[in-house]
């Protein structure tokens, strides 16, 4: 197959293709042919790509005979132009949000693998992108968090007395929040966590971090993928109730609470930020799907009047691009090894991984979900 | 000996080695004690159906000793166990006594051999008996707990062991050459006094709080005065069960003396070691090195525990090790904390980022104005690697370049472990006369090797 | 007396040294008063003095076996009940 | 036997104990070998001293022996130790069986005791002897190691085993009802046969692989016949030396049966072990748990070990333990490395995490390619609360959902410790056959605990 | 036979039990080796029985007295030979 | 003792007291006059001030009636103005470089006490403000190098392929370095660090991290209050070219060396800086004193055509400004609880640590160095 990449929006340093990946790809026998210019984000030249084995074309060239084209955003519609029909479009497609995009790969005849669906299997790890992703957003946020914050995360006894080691409280504990807490533990700061799934209690612990329970009335599950499933607004009032006490001790609060397919929980007010210390910090790493923070803005910094920084960390994993793209190269070049076994694809109907990611086929939006949402908006 | 009365003897032993072992591990212990009790009711019966005896006084002996055993043991509270045990070793000292002066007085010629035995029977039979007696005395502070001193001490007990010794000799030659006139003679009488006084003088100078490591001795001594007797009526069980008791009993009271941070041969020579305390001159000079080994005796038994860690654990790599000890300490049921002084290591805050490391929790973490007032209540305090933050030179001589810093006070605490590979000064270069204060125990090595001792001898028990 | 039995008092010196490493401190008690128990054992002894004739042993011999049998029956009996203060299971 | 005998028995005996306990310490084993030298240079002296004996023969022996011994120990190479051990030993327990037959042909009137006595003598130094030497046979490649297996065997050693033991209670029949009818009967000729003849068929069926244990099985044999031998000539200090070695003997066969993962039932009963194992039916359904200490006599004598943690060792918090441990085993000697699976954990670098907190080194963590190339030449594989990252069926069973995931693959180590709680699966649901594979153990328990047993049985050597 | 040989029999087996407990494996082959040249004490018996007369026995005596000095003096050369190939200090 | 603080600078966010300084400074007997608003940069209202017991009034009537007055950073001559003859001017006063302050205390008959010139003993560590500032500056270096590069410091095993650790390298090992290698090793990464004083290699090891020995040709020791000796040109030239090799494998370089009393000596040329990879940070604690990275510029951040990032951090410590103004004020306060006992300061005859600091008094320098450089200069 021939792969190519689209470059990504001048705001996103990552790259949906780096050496190690071209290396891989070529070794499979697929051939890499990359727009010029393409790894400036990374200060990877023309010369470093070729050498790893791509070829640079210029940019429309690369368009016109790419069979694969590979992203990182769901790409503009505008910037589809060029693509033959029947090529793959694999990458973020946001399918519930971006639904230009996925109305634009419909109507030209592309086809449209959105990674965002690989089912959270423990064979397709190597292919998920959300997964790899999420881990490094969760380490930035401690990250950012811990430099933007006007106190030391440890704590340090000193002669000129002692630091109390600052508080962290991580809402969401996903592959993101899992990572934060781990993050947040090895600057030496006291963690809490919150998620509403019970199962997630013993993880938090492992990583020796406190969950901390609040009373919701009733249980709450998950979805056989492991998703979390939406609260009802009773249950969300609770909570935000209890949180914000533990909020109000935080330093640092992060919050990574996604429900699939929805925009993200509002897990924090006014009122609860409003109850935190000036100088503290919130991240959210929700931001770019609503965001759990009232007020927080995707790829933004607010300050609130009480001296809150409220961050919302967008694009995922943005800064940390360069690990960011070797993972996610990683995860389509798994997926393009997984799903080409042998130069065709595999059959959606055979193969489990191809039958989720494969969102636009034929012309048609094959998740239903999707469908349903895109009917509703239209 | 009938062939089957030996069986029966052998079976006894079995089982009183079976109990004593089991005794040693708290899940066994309670089927110890029974095993050994049933090897106790076999080697007794065996010798009342051995036949040949006139059972009217024996049962008499039996039944009175029986329901005075059985009221006492019943009627004691659970915090007089330790006297009652003195009590009960004392009646067991003096039965051998009895027995070896009976056979010298029921035998007409003793051979030299069984002479000896008898002499030894009589002499620490009766040591054990009126030491036992005395101990009873000073743990149910009948008698003034306080050690009783005197010049001269010392001299005086030796002379009257000497003395004892040379009567004793006199009735073996007596027995060897003359053989033994029938009856009592005045050197008999005279050990067996002697021994009751032994016993009295040898333990009145010892202080109340090392009465139960003087009862485990008295224990262990009346075990050897019963194996004597068995070599005086020629009787195997006597001797097994006899030198089991008196050859793990010495062992048990090293053990204790261990956990009570004291020598054997402090508490061996009696009096001796309760002087030198006493004297209370600044031992200043002295360093008492200790084995890891020993360590845990010591911290198996503490309440409360202080970790002082310094630059030497990070050296060490101490850490993780320290981190579990702490956790073994903490299950054993003491309470454990780590006090961090501001200039311990090199950097600010360096302790907390290896302890932190270790994943010991914050709330076992203080600062040294938490712990220096209640430092006369800590158990022990274990310095790892620490020096200057711990010299007490900072508060007790003006002269020095540490004075007036606030130290954490471990000189104050019961204990005192100090962690560290020589006797070298810190990084201030200053001499510390911590390590040469009475209740200072140094532990020479490198820490982290150290306190893997330590944990390795608590996984062990 | 058999010069056998000072092997056996050797052996059993042995034993004994063997026996006992390493006693958890709540335990020192118990084993304690459980050995002082055995060293009662010279009961044995003081049956026989009591039983074989003889005035003045007869009376010593009583008088010994009173006092073992004191030994005995009271130094079990205050073991039981000290270990009974124990959980069972992890006493440690 | 005179008292000056029966003291230097006592001593012989003394030092052969303090040698013994003294062998078993690196420090002190060679001090503990020349102990028991002199002790046995005692007990011989005081054998010769006795008099009363003719000794033209007995020097004879002495010579020829010795000659023989030091010529051969001195001959032997290095790596020739064992099988030259088991012939020594063989010539022990043929000496033994001698004693005692000519006891029997000496002694005009057996008594019964004597009678049983001397056929154990015979019969266990018979086996000891004919054993050792088809030992030094199988160790010295002289015969194949193979073991030899054929239908019935057990079937044959027992009826061999119970008409010896017939044949035996004639003899002793024979001595307590009519008398030693003056030299050897038939009976007594069959026993001896039978003996040796046992000794050959219980160890011929045994691999070359388990010979040092039954070396060292048989070595405990020689020291009962020795002790046997005792009682036929009433002689003490055999029957305490033979005792010793005996009881030390079988306790040492445990020991290095556990460090080769072997029952000791199994190597007892020879050929059976051996049998199952041949028939190489997959033990599907049978799982074989292990308790840390006997884990640790494995970890003792392995030279390389790989570490493969997952969620459970997060939930234990064992890293602190786990890098203990691997501490231990890299100055044991052993090559260690932890193998990290990409999934292992909850969250991509969970295992990084906990380990870099542990201080474990960098150089030690390697990826499954790493390792899965070379896993047959892994000793030992220790699985630390993972389990769908080492479960076969990703290569295996095609059917199942982890199928085409590249594992570590575990079941490939020579020996296989899984330590988790339970039976349960991992995150994926998916019964694990790891499990019930021939070289896993399972140590059930918290990984924390169980490590921490592990790391105490490491300390405490 | 003296019945005190059982009390001793029984003791020495009680003590050879206790008397080993963990060996690091180095020295497993040195401490059978070095037991095995213990169990050599076989050769007090055979000395007596090459020594006390009795043609049959004598002879059948005199090679017990060979192959148990064999086993006594290659049994202790061998051990210390495989002694000295550890470094003194910690050998474990 | 009537005890005030001049504000700092714009870009100074520290402050000289803060509530706890002030407590217990009121508890020793002093009385805290602070002028209004002192406490914005760190969100403390006047409230708050009054609060924990300081006389909030206007700016001049502080200076006024001032007996002390702390400092940050070297005050402006001009901003000297108001206070009284004899009135004591306490904190860093950088008395190498800021000869201007250090004259106008003179010329004004001002007392100057430096704590830069505070003893390095075991003593009088509570009052030593170079130790406590440089301590979070070490942190704060390496929290804000793991937030500009562009990947993560922890090595990560994951589905999408292992992140190697990133190397960091410590250069000049006094608190401050310390400080960055534990948080560093915290971080997960790889550490070494190289000091030409060779009894830090030990304390480098104590923290997990690996000391790199150069070849210098003759050992090089330290004076005897623990600063380092300066190097010779020869011994420089040979500490430059061993280094560029460490240099140019590390992803991350952090240098803390200082020499008391001179110019940062220059450890990193463009060379060395231009041998490492596009992408990687280094940061520069000494920028202020003069850099020991070419082309550091003290409070900003420069990006090398190489596409290195070279951050010159400046003020010390300001990025955990409220944790550094606690310890900062906390060491002032010891400092006049120590020269102060009852009111009246100790003789600098008598007391070590009064010689030492004070600097300017009856108007005079007192310390022989800082002289001959004002001398040098005039
Ligand atoms: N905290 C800071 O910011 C900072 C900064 C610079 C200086 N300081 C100074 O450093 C000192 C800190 O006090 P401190 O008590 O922590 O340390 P210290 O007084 O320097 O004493 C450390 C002790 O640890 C022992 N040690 C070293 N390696 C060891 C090992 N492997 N195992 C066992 N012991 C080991 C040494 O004794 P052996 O050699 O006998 O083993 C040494 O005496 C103070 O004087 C402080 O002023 C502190
Ligand atoms: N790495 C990631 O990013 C990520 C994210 C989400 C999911 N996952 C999934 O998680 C799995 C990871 O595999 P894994 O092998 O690490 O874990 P696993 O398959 O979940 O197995 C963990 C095992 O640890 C045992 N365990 C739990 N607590 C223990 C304790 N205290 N002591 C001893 N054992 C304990 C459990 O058995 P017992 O209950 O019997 O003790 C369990 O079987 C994969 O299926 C992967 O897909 C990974
Ligand atoms: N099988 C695999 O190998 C695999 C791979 C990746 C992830 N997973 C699992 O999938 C799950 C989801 O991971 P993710 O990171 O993609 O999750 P996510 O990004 O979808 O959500 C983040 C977290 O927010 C939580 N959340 C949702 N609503 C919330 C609310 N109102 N309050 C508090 N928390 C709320 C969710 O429970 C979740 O834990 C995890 O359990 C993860 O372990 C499994
Ligand atoms: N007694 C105490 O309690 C106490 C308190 C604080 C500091 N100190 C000691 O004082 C010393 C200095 O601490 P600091 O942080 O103020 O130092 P600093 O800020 O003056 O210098 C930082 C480091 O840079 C190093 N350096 C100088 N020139 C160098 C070169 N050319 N190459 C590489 N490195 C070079 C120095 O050796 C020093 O370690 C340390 O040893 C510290 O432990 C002691």
């Amino acid at each position: 197959m021939i792969v190519t990449a689209l470059p990504s929006p001048p705001d996103e340093r990552r790259l949906a293709v780096v050496p190690p990946a071209i290396e891989r790809l070529s070794k499979l026998g697929h051939e890499v042919r990359l727009p010029t210019g393409y790894g400036a984000p990374l200060h990877l030249s023309d010369e470093v790509l070729s050498a790893a084995g791509a070829t640079m074309v210029p940019p429309a060239e690369a368009r016109k005979s790419a069979e694969i084209a590979l992203v990182v955003t769901p790409p503009e519609p505008a910037s589809l132009e060029g693509l033959q029909r029947g090529t793959f479009v694999v990458g973020f497609l946001d399918p519930f949000f971006a639904l230009p995009t996925v109305r634009a790969l419909a109507e030209r005849g592309l086809r449209g693998m959105c990674v965002e669906l690989m089912p959270r299997s423990t064979y397709a790890q190597k292919m998920d992108a959300l997964s790899s992703q999420a881990n490094l957003a969760g380490y930035a946020a401690v990250v950012l968090a811990a430099q933007r914050i006007d106190k030391v995360l440890p704590m340090m006894s000193t002669p000129a007395g002692t630091i109390a080691p600052a508080r962290v409280f991580v809402l969401g504990v996903g592959v993101a929040g899992l990572q934060a807490i781990a993050t947040a533990k090895r600057l030496g700061a006291r963690v809490d966590a919150y998620d509403t799934r019970p199962v997630v209690a013993e993880q938090v612990r492992s990583l020796g971090a406190r969950f901390v329970e609040f009373d919701l009335g009733i249980e709450v599950g998950q979805t056989e993928q492991g998703y979390a499933q939406a609260l009802t607004d009773e249950q969300l009032e609770r909570q935000r109730a209890q949180m914000a006490k533990v909020v109000a001790q935080s330093d640092v609060v992060i919050t990574t609470a996604q429900v699939f397919g929805r925009a993200a929980p509002r897990l924090l007010d006014a009122a609860a930020i409003g109850g935190m210390k000036p100088g503290s910090v919130v991240v959210d790493l929700a931001a770019s799907t609503g965001g759990n923070v009232e007020g927080s803005v995707a790829g933004q910094e607010v300050v609130t009047e009480g001296g809150v920084q409220i961050l919302g960390l967008h694009p995922l994993a943005a800064s940390v691009a360069r690990d960011a793209s070797l993972m996610y190269s990683a995860n389509l070049t798994h997926l393009i090894e997984h799903a080409w076994p042998d130069g065709e694809l595999r059959s959606a109907s055979e193969d489990e991984v191809v039958d989720a990611v494969l969102l636009v086929d034929d012309g048609a939006v094959r998740h239903e979900a999707v469908r349903d949402q895109m009917e509703a908006t239209a | 000996m009938a062939a089957w009365q030996t069986f029966a003897y052998i079976l006894a032993s079995i089982l009183f080695i079976m109990g004593l072992k089991m005794l040693g591990r708290a899940e066994t212990a309670k089927r110890g004690n029974r095993l050994s009790a049933v090897g106790m009711l076999i080697a007794v019966i065996a010798t009342l159906a051995a036949g040949g005896l006139d059972y009217t006084w024996i049962v008499l002996g039996l039944v009175i000793g029986g329901a005075i055993g059985a009221v006492a043991a019943r009627r004691v509270q659970m915090t007089g166990m330790p006297e009652m045990v003195a009590l009960l070793n004392g009646s067991g000292g003096l039965a051998s006594m009895l027995v070896g002066t009976a056979e010298y007085v029921r035998v007409p010629e003793v051979p030299a051999f069984s002479a000896v035995a008898i002499m030894l029977t009589v002499l620490i039979g009766g040591i054990a008996a009126s030491g036992s007696v005395v101990a009873f005395g000073k743990l149910s502070e009948r008698i003034d707990g306080k050690p009783y001193l005197f010049r001269g001490q010392k001299v005086l007990n030796a002379s009257l062991l000497a003395l004892a010794l040379l009567a004793a000799a006199v009735v073996v030659i007596d027995a060897a050459v003359i053989g033994n006139v029938g009856g009592v003679t005045a050197a008999f009488v005279l050990v067996l006094l002697l021994a009751l006084a032994l016993g009295v003088l040898a333990v009145i100078p010892i202080g109340g709080a090392d009465m139960p490591i003087v009862v485990s001795l008295l224990n262990s001594y009346s075990g050897i005065a019963a194996a004597a007797a068995g070599f005086v009526i020629d009787n195997n069980v006597l001797v097994v069960a006899g030198s089991l008791v008196g050859a793990s009993g010495l062992i048990l009271t090293n053990i204790m003396c261990k956990a009570m941070n004291r020598s054997l041969a402090n508490v061996l020579f009696g009096g001796f070691g309760a002087e030198i305390t006493a004297g209370g001159a600044a031992a200043e000079g002295v360093v008492k090195p200790l084995t890891p080994e020993d360590a845990y005796f010591i911290l198996e038994a503490a309440g409360s525990v202080v970790f002082v860690p310094g630059y030497g654990m990070a050296v060490a790599q101490a850490q993780h090790v320290v981190a579990e000890l702490a956790d073994l300490l903490v299950k054993n049921g003491a309470d454990v904390r780590h006090a961090i002084h501001p200039v311990a290591g090199r950097m600010p805050g360096h302790m907390n980022v290896l302890l932190a490391e270790a994943n010991v929790p914050y709330e076992q973490l203080v600062e040294p104005g938490d712990v220096n007032p209640n430092m006369e209540t800590i158990d022990v305090a274990i310095v790892i690697g620490a020096n200057d933050v711990v010299n007490p030179a900072a508060k007790e001589d003006p002269t020095s370049p540490l004075w007036g810093m606030p130290i954490i006070e471990v000189d104050r605490a019961r204990t005192c472990f100090v962690l560290k590979r020589s006797m070298n000064p810190g990084f201030a270069g200053v001499d510390n006369l911590l390590f040469f204060k009475d209740n200072t125990r140094m532990i020479f090595g490198d820490a982290k090797a150290t306190i893997t001792g330590m944990v390795a001898a608590f996984k062990d028990a | 007396m058999n010069p056998l039995l000072l092997f056996v008092f050797v052996l059993a010196i042995f034993l004994g040294l063997e026996l006992i490493t390493k006693v958890p401190s709540q335990l020192h008690t118990p084993l304690m008063s459980g050995s002082n128990a055995i060293s009662g054992i010279t009961i044995v002894g003081a049956i026989i003095a009591a039983g074989e004739g003889g005035v003045i042993a007869t009376v010593l011999g009583t008088i010994a076996v009173v006092a073992a049998t004191i030994n005995v029956i009271g130094g079990y009996l205050v073991t039981e009940r000290m270990l009974g203060m124990f959980k069972t299971g992890k006493g440690a």
